[in-house]
């Protein structure tokens, strides 16, 4: 479990404490084209977005927040068809085919320039 | 112990408007597991999005054509959350009407679905014919049956006439008793009863789990709107409404959620007739959309949608996103259909309205 | 309010199916169905063809033709809009059905609401350049 | 006899094959009382052992690639093969897009093509009725 895992967890415990308890509207991932990827857990808390962002590597084993959301293991998987993340315990497949292109929304990498 | 078999429904199947692959796992009569397999309808949508910010304005309404104009208006809204500005109250008033129209075209599909698949095709013709009162309406608002085109980041393309809102009043007035009709039908009929009441129960609970929005969770006790919070034109210009939710949960529920909306958008739409006043509709951006991030939410047919974008000062958008509402009504299926009939899978599938091309995209 | 009294209602008022193709069907008369020219206007400023969201009109400024392919038309009405000079208007009626692909181009010293009639191009390059991967 | 009888009430499967639905509603559309197609003799039938003509909606999507040519090597021949729609007929409001074919055409034979995004009801109806006179033609060069 990686430390920005913990910490949304620590704050949906805490969340959930609340009444009402936060609704979850969708994981957003994007591509900051370095390597990482921004990972943006979306919440609906008494009238307005709450959202929580984390930085995370490609290659992070990142824990899955189905059991505490059963509607996020969809979301999840989506995100593992299109940028090739891993969550634990979750498979991929959900939207592409094996014919269909690999990561389709991986951008190309950043130049970035060299200390010289 | 009974033994186990596997049931397989679609892609191409009588019951479903749209390819998904269902499959069931059966004891005798009764389902014990269901799996489900989407992207039938994956056309990569969010790759083609970002390519193109004035061109996705096009592209937005062809995710789904149920929902077209929600899904444009959501669109625009979150570019003008983006480049700072603020759309007219003509636009906000006329984009309410629309959308509240469309909702009535989504709704009347979904009821005849219903309506069908339950086997009473009688009922599927009579909400099929108010429906297609509706689309000749929008059609002579807008010029397209199925796409309106009518939005542009800060207002509408063109503007209502009088007369347009005149007719929609018109329109507006003829339908009415007649849905009204159909509701006191729903309500008493045995037929749609004995099928519906009790079948695919899914629990407040259960709702708030699956992150069910729309008239699923309103079916199971939930009142979200996000007309109520989340868009401008609706509950602060002066509209007053309130969420229909029912705590059954069941099938009728959701179908008497959608069948009450009806009347509601009807109200709707003579509200926002009411508020109209003259004045500009479009305030016209120029330039590339900013390197920052933003959000537009509407409350579109089957539920919440939600988009979200992140510009990089270039023609084209970092990145592009959009929760569709049947992305998460859809999956919540397969907690509706444990200890179901095998006969009930068609009615409780349909009755979360499942949009296909809105899951896959 | 029951079925039955609803259906009965149903079974002495008039039918609500319009006989279409022995009568016409009420198109409203801003549907957008599709996209003609009136050659004389045209200045050759090459906006329809650039805002074009899905590539349908090639301007040719050398030999002075507008030319559409209509399956690539969204009617959309954007040409429409971006003219200076109402060259472009949208006819109501929508474009016929057929065994192949047409293409209508638009020529100057043609009559108003004349056009010629060709087949889609393989645009196997347009599709290329539009999707730049 | 079977030629004339068979003739008169083609029957249609209708396959969504990624549309934005705006299509598979105008196709809808034609069952319902204002249209009503059936007055052709015409029925929506979901099986493609039953079907004589496909209506295809929607630039195909890599996944519904091969269901779509299984569907149609399971209609019995004569058949024919109708593109509702822009994006059915050249895929065009959907080229960026990565997971399409672009258009039926790039998988199965077409006959007629229908423009128009959505197309009207009126214009599928026009292709079904134009249709059913190929489709007569394809039925009498069989049985000769």
């Amino acid at each position: 479990m990686s430390a920005a895992e913990i910490d949304l967890r620590k704050k949906l415990e805490r969340m959930s404490l609340k009444s009402p308890r936060p609704r979850l509207i969708d994981v957003i991932a994007a591509d900051r084209r370095d390597g990482t990827y921004d990972l943006i857990y979306v919440f609906h808390h008494e009238g307005a977005i709450v959202d929580h962002r984390y930085v995370v590597n490609e290659d992070d084993d990142i824990t899955s927040i189905a059991d505490l959301y059963a509607g996020a293991l969809c979301m999840e998987r989506e995100i593992i068809d299109m940028y090739g993340l891993k969550f634990n315990g979750v498979t991929g497949g959900f939207l592409l085919d094996p014919s269909s292109p690999k990561n389709p929304l991986r951008q190309p990498r950043k130049e970035v320039a060299k200390d010289v | 112990m009974s033994r186990t078999s596997v049931i397989p429904f679609g892609p191409q199947h009588a019951a479903f408007l749209e390819p998904f692959h269902l499959k069931l796992q059966v004891e005798e009569e009764v389902v014990v597991g269901a799996e489900m397999s989407f992207g039938y309808n994956h056309r990569g949508m969010e790759y083609a999005m970002a390519q193109d910010f004035k061109r996705t304005q096009f592209l937005c309404e062809r995710v789904c054509g149920i929902c077209s104009f929600h899904h444009s208006s959501a669109y625009v809204q979150t570019m003008e959350r983006l480049f700072g500005i603020e759309a007219p109250e003509r636009a906000k008033l006329v984009r309410m009407i629309m959308m509240e129209a469309q909702r009535l075209t989504s709704h009347l599909l979904a009821l005849g679905h219903i309506a069908e698949t339950v086997g009473y095709e009688n009922m599927f013709m009579q909400f099929f014919r108010e429906r297609e009162e509706v689309m000749t309406l929008v059609n002579r608002i807008s010029g397209g049956r199925v796409h309106y085109s009518m939005n542009a980041i800060g207002g509408i393309r063109k503007d209502v006439t009088y007369e347009g809102l005149k007719d929609i009043g018109e329109t507006m007035d003829r339908l009415e008793p007649r849905l009204l009709d159909l509701r006191s039908i729903v309500r008493k009929d045995r037929t749609l009863r004995k099928r519906l009441i009790g079948v695919g129960v899914l629990s407040k609970e259960a709702a708030f789990d699956w992150c069910t929005v729309g008239p699923t969770s309103r079916g199971s006790g939930l009142p979200h709107d996000i007309r109520l919070t989340g868009f401008d034109g609706y509950g602060v210009n002066g509209v007053k409404f309130r969420p229909i939710y029912y705590d059954e949960g069941d099938c009728y529920a959701r179908t008497m959620v959608r069948m009450d909306e009806v009347i509601q958008s009807v109200d709707l739409i003579r509200q926002g007739i009411n508020l109209m006043r003259d004045g500009p509709f479009l305030n016209a951006v120029k330039g590339n959309p900013p390197a920052a991030d933003a959000y537009g939410r509407v409350e579109a047919p089957r539920g919440e949608l939600m988009y979200w974008v992140r510009g990089k000062n270039e023609v084209q958008l970092d990145r592009i996103k959009l929760r569709t509402p049947a992305l998460v009504n859809v999956p919540a299926v397969s907690a509706m259909i444990k200890g179901a009939r095998v006969a009930d899978v068609g009615p409780i599938t349909v009755s979360v309205d499942p949009c296909i091309c809105c899951t896959d995209r | 309010m029951s079925m039955i009294v609803s259906s009965l209602k149903n079974l002495l008022s008039k039918p609500d199916t319009v006989r279409y193709p022995f009568e016409r069907t009420d198109i409203p008369s801003n549907n957008r169905g599709r996209v003609v020219w009136d050659m004389e206007r045209c200045i050759w400023c090459r906006l329809c063809e650039k805002n074009c969201p899905t590539k349908a009109i090639v301007t040719d400024k050398a030999a002075k033709t507008q030319t559409i392919t209509r399956v690539r038309c969204i009617q959309c009405r954007t040409c429409v809009d971006v003219c200076p000079t109402n060259t472009i208007a949208m006819e109501p009626v929508y474009s016929e059905p057929g065994p192949a692909r047409e293409v209508h181009t638009y020529a100057v010293g043609m009559k108003k609401g004349e056009y010629t009639v060709g087949l889609m191009p393989l645009s196997e390059r347009d599709e290329t350049r539009l999707r730049k991967r | 006899m079977r030629e004339d009888a068979a003739t008169r009430s083609p029957w249609i499967l209708h396959f969504d094959t990624g549309s934005c639905n705006g299509c598979d509603l105008e196709v809808w559309a034609l069952l319902t009382p204002r249209y009503d197609v059936e007055r052709f003799g015409m029925v929506n039938k979901a099986n493609p052992k039953h079907a004589d003509i496909l209506l295809i909606t929607g630039p195909v999507t890599k996944k519904s690639e091969q269901r779509l040519i299984n569907l149609y090597n399971q209609t019995p021949d004569p058949k024919l093969v109708i593109a509702c729609g822009d994006c059915a007929s050249n895929g065009v409001p959907f080229l960026d897009c990565y997971n399409v074919c672009m258009g039926v055409d790039k998988v199965i034979p077409v006959d007629l093509y229908v423009p128009g995004c959505s197309c009207r009801p009126e214009a599928i109806m026009d292709a079904v009725v134009k249709g059913i006179g190929m489709w007569k033609k394809k039925v009498e060069e069989a049985d000769r």
